[in-house]
């Protein structure tokens, strides 16, 4: 046989591959097994330890671009926050897209079902723009900077924004975000001036640089992607797509691996052929 | 009172040095004295050899300098594929290869064209209207975008040089089925090892910042990359005199740089 | 040196008036410089704008000529500049929020998502071709990235359980020292540049295309 | 779900099915979907940067803030490029962004990629632990070496050809683990796309898919 083919497959066939490893297990979940990182647990444990009553700010700062990775995780985040009783403040300083993808994990995730009221234990305040300027001017007065959330009210209607004054009311910030700096932002201009606990989770892509937040116990915990998100629904016993999601992850990483592995039997094959031919590559 | 902001001392006393060296080493070209770099960056001679070769299959080269702002984050990195494509501009000028330069951000336009025009007027071809396409803001929409350019024209060089982000892939995919030549370049540490993966010459780190230099080949310019040289030596002695002393227990250089 | 200031200075006496505005107030305690520099980050957004709009006057007209002209593959121009303006106005008129709602988040929102998800797939065949062992350092590139993946995968660790802890050493020391020292020489290499261009060497990037192109 | 939600959830699935079929091959129902995303954003891009100037730009100057007419000015200047005896002036606000641009990017790499790393490389070897005295050691060397690997003044030979070899072999380790971690993300992409194609009523749209495929497959091995 011809090893040396083995380096010029046909690129469709790999793209077959790829497509039938996302979709046979959204299809028929598999189920293979998952195991919890300590890193997931310590944001587990963030959460939980969130006294009753307290305020959590949550920050989508990602767009359509990166929904499929972080959307599963907000509404993870979503559907533990509401079993305790917090008050969640949602607001992004990413881009005009966030206020709706918020809106739409709001729907799937179903405030009545929960028994919690808009205005009292949940409010979308928006985007602002500004990006740090307006990240140390939410931490320094709330109340100066928002007027209305996102949907026109004016805050000194709700009464969830009573609790929320400054930064220092925040009992948990977690960040969900699709660039490096909104997790630094946050640890900058919250934690350091108000000591504000941070935590969340980001894209794959810029999860690597993040780790030294988190061993140095700056972030408490950070997910990774859609690994994370999936683990953290095992971690509060509430399945859904992330869960599902990572059937079709493993297998994908074995398509990347068997092409690899693949792709190298075929140079493994034209080294053999260089020398029995006495040729150079 | 403090002049200097607290916590940034360091930072100030590094940036006066790394710059003082720059500033004092491109004064002494300026009176005239030469500056070689002995390394040489294959991706720049690949360059214009591609360049020959996509002339000589009568097919058009694609240039795109990748998308964020001029003023953001990675501004820099876009300027320095502007940068270069000025000088691509200019082989293919020179070469009579047709050149099509992809924007990502709405403010690049005009200055591309600029660059464009400025590059075939220079090499007295003053005729040739520039070639810049936009394809509406958003990575998804350049991505699209920049693989129906590439397939269509069937362009026979494809070079992303700059500060492409995550429309990266794509672009060098719709390259690669059309048959092109990829030269890459970047210095987004996230996309670093993509364009290495997929790219047959590529200018990673801080060759993509010397490459301009490189190709000026203004005595002035590389005095800058020999000063950094300098400065790394300097930065490699900080950090082993903070090691030695770190580990006889004495943090001084650690206590230094956090000022 | 020149002694006059000409025409082609000025957009170099900006960037160093500009650059030197931004850096200052980071590290010196200048009241005045710091409100600046916040104030032209803000008015650079509505320079932004006319940016965008830029833009689109220069997507509608490349397509409005190649229609014109009756240039290869036109009638796709059509509905480029149909879905253009439906957008436009879409987004544009006040009492359009459903239909603006459905046409950006269900529609399009989902066909951005699928080109984002080509990426996904085209980063298969990319690491197909790429990772090809030829040599020691390609052996260590293409090993490094097989643990990484292995471990990444959920399955990865049902089949070997010291996964997790290579990945994590690799990540926390080689990975961390490589891409470290990467950050240094390119944060080195933007100090050089800015200089280059605050002392009017580099300016291409300014439009001005007069510099010495090496001879083949 | 109604007729309407019906509609809208075929037309998107139909697009995101056109968009993903480059990847079969080039085909007119890919021009067809990348049309509609390049128009659409372009559009609605427009759309954005008219609000941009209204709010961010004419907004000020009404309240007072009259020197935001400077900004105007700057923003018309980027449309000289469309009269050719004017297209200098594009020079300028160019200038202004770029000027900008070096500015954050200088201050920025000089506090978090040299002083912060810096601080963090400087480490003690000689810990209780072994282990973490090995491992800070490889990410000093680490450092130090790929530093030195971006050296351009000097040829590579002698002693510098040691450290800069190592130094290369510890980049490519970080780019490899890189690699692999960018396809985690990437992936998660494809999942919830299929997730949704997946479900009522889009699985539909995929069947149509195929046999369109199907036939474009045995029509091209007749022609062979």
């Amino acid at each position: 046989m011809n090893l040396e083919s083995l380096q010029r497959i046909d690129s469709r066939w790999i793209f077959l591959a790829f497509l039938l490893a996302v979709a046979i297990p959204i299809v028929n979940p598999i189920g293979l097994p998952l195991k919890i990182s300590d890193n997931t647990k310590k944001v587990y444990e963030a959460v939980e330890r969130i006294p009753d009553g307290g305020v959590v700010v949550l920050t989508p700062d990602f767009n359509y671009d990166n929904k499929g990775e972080l959307q599963p995780m907000m509404e993870a985040f979503l559907r533990h926050l509401f079993l305790k009783n917090v008050k969640v403040v949602s607001v992004s300083y990413y881009g005009a897209a966030s206020p709706l993808l918020m809106e739409e994990a709001m729907k799937s995730v179903g405030l009545e079902a929960y028994g919690k009221k808009y205005g009292v234990d949940f409010v979308n305040l928006g985007y602002l723009a500004g990006d740090e300027t307006a990240v140390a001017a939410f931490g320094a007065n709330v109340h100066a900077l928002v007027k209305v959330d996102y949907y026109g009210t004016s805050i000194s209607q709700l009464p969830i924004m009573e609790r929320l004054r400054t930064a220092k009311d925040i009992d948990l910030e977690i960040s969900l975000s699709a660039g490096m700096n909104y997790p630094e932002l946050y640890l900058r201009q919250w934690q350091t001036t108000y000591g504000t606990k941070v935590t969340g989770g980001s894209v794959g892509l810029i999860y690597a640089p993040l780790i030294p937040y988190i061993s140095s116990g700056q972030l408490l915990g950070y997910l990774p992607s859609m690994r994370g998100t999936a683990e953290y629904e095992l971690l509060s016993r509430r399945p859904a797509s992330a869960i599902v999601g990572m059937d079709s992850q493993s297998l994908v990483h074995l398509v990347f691996i068997v092409a690899i592995v693949i792709c190298n039997i075929g140079v493994l094959g034209s080294y053999l052929k260089s020398r029995r031919g006495g040729a150079k590559i | 009172m403090n002049l200097v902001i607290s916590g940034r001392v360091a930072d100030f006393v590094l940036f006066l040095i790394f710059c003082g060296t720059i500033l004092a080493l491109t004064l002494q070209a300026g009176r005239g004295k030469r500056f070689e770099l002995k390394k040489r960056l294959p991706a720049l001679d690949a360059i214009s050899e591609a360049i020959g070769r996509a002339v000589e299959m009568g097919r058009p080269v694609h240039y795109t300098p990748g998308g964020n702002p001029l003023h953001g984050v990675r501004g820099t990195h876009i300027q320095m594929g502007l940068v270069i494509c000025g000088h691509v501009a200019r082989i293919c000028a020179r070469l009579g290869a047709k050149l099509m330069v992809s924007v990502a951000t709405a403010e690049q336009i005009p200055i591309a064209e600029e660059i464009y025009r400025g590059a075939f007027v220079a090499e007295s071809r003053p005729e040739v209207q520039p070639d810049v396409r936009f394809y509406g803001a958003g990575d998804p929409s350049f991505g699209a975008g920049c693989l129906g350019t590439i397939f269509r024209e069937r362009a026979a060089v494809n070079m992303i040089i700059g500060g492409s982000g995550s429309d990266f892939p794509i672009v060098a995919e719709g390259a690669f089925r059309a048959g092109a030549f990829q030269i890459g370049g970047n210095a987004n540490v996230f996309m670093i090892p993509l364009v290495v993966a997929a790219c047959d010459y590529t200018l990673i780190g801080e060759e993509l910042f010397a490459a301009g230099a490189m190709l000026s080949e203004d005595a002035t310019q590389l005095a800058g990359i020999v000063a950094n040289d300098i400065s790394k030596v300097f930065i490699v002695a900080v950090i082993l005199l903070g090691v030695v002393l770190m580990t006889a227990g004495a943090p001084i250089v650690l206590q230094l740089l956090k000022l | 040196m020149t002694t006059f200031i000409g025409k082609r200075e000025i957009p170099v006496i900006i960037v160093v008036i500009l650059s030197l505005v931004m850096i200052i107030p980071f590290f010196i305690v200048v009241p005045a410089l710091n409100v600046a520099s916040t104030e032209i980050q803000r008015m650079l957004v509505p320079i932004a704008g006319f940016a965008l709009i830029l833009g689109g006057l220069n997507v509608t007209l490349r397509n409005a000529m190649k229609i014109s002209k009756r240039n290869k593959g036109w009638p796709f121009s059509i509905v480029l500049l149909a879905t253009f303006i439906f957008f436009l106005v879409v987004t544009l008129t006040p009492g359009l929020e459903m239909l603006y709602t459905t046409a950006y988040v269900t529609v399009l929102g989902k066909v951005n998502e699928a080109i984002m998800a080509l990426i996904a797939v085209f980063m298969a065949t990319m690491a197909y071709r790429g990772f090809k062992i030829k040599s020691f350092e390609t052996c260590l590139f293409t090993l490094s990235c097989l643990i990484v993946m292995i471990a990444n995968a959920p399955i990865g660790e049902a089949v070997w359980a010291g996964a997790p802890d290579v990945r994590n050493w690799i990540m926390d020391y080689p990975n961390m020292a490589g891409m470290r020292a990467l950050n240094i020489g390119i944060a080195l290499g933007i100090i050089a540049y800015g200089i280059r261009t605050m002392l009017g060497r580099e300016r291409i990037a300014l439009g001005d295309v007069e510099v010495k192109v090496k001879k083949e | 779900m109604t007729i309407y939600d019906v509609l809208v959830s075929l037309i998107a699935s139909g697009l995101v099915l056109m968009a993903l079929s480059f990847l079969y091959r080039e085909n007119s129902w890919f021009t067809f979907a990348e049309q509609i995303v390049v128009g659409g954003l372009a559009g609605y891009g427009t759309a954005i940067g008219i609000r941009q100037v209204y709010y961010q730009g004419l907004t000020p100057i009404a309240q007072g803030m009259s020197w935001y007419i400077l900004a105007i000015i700057l923003g018309v200047l980027l449309f000289m490029g469309f009269f050719k005896r004017l297209a200098w002036w594009v020079r300028v606000p160019t200038a202004v962004l770029i000027g900008t641009g070096i500015g954050l990017n200088m201050r920025a790499g000089i506090e978090t990629q040299i002083t912060a790393q810096l601080i963090d490389t400087v480490r003690s070897i000689s810990t209780p632990s072994l282990a973490t005295n090995v491992n800070n050691l490889i990410v000093i060397i680490g450092v130090c070496c790929v530093i030195m690997f971006f050296f351009f003044s000097t040829e590579t030979k002698g002693a510098l050809m040691p450290v800069s070899r190592v130094g290369r072999y510890f980049l490519m380790v970080a780019l490899g683990s890189s690699f692999a971690y960018a396809v985690m993300g990437r992936t998660s992409l494809v999942i919830a796309r299929f997730q949704d194609l997946l479900s009522y009523p889009n699985y539909y749209t995929i069947l149509i898919a195929a046999l369109l495929i199907l036939y474009d497959v045995l029509r091209h091995r007749k022609a062979l």
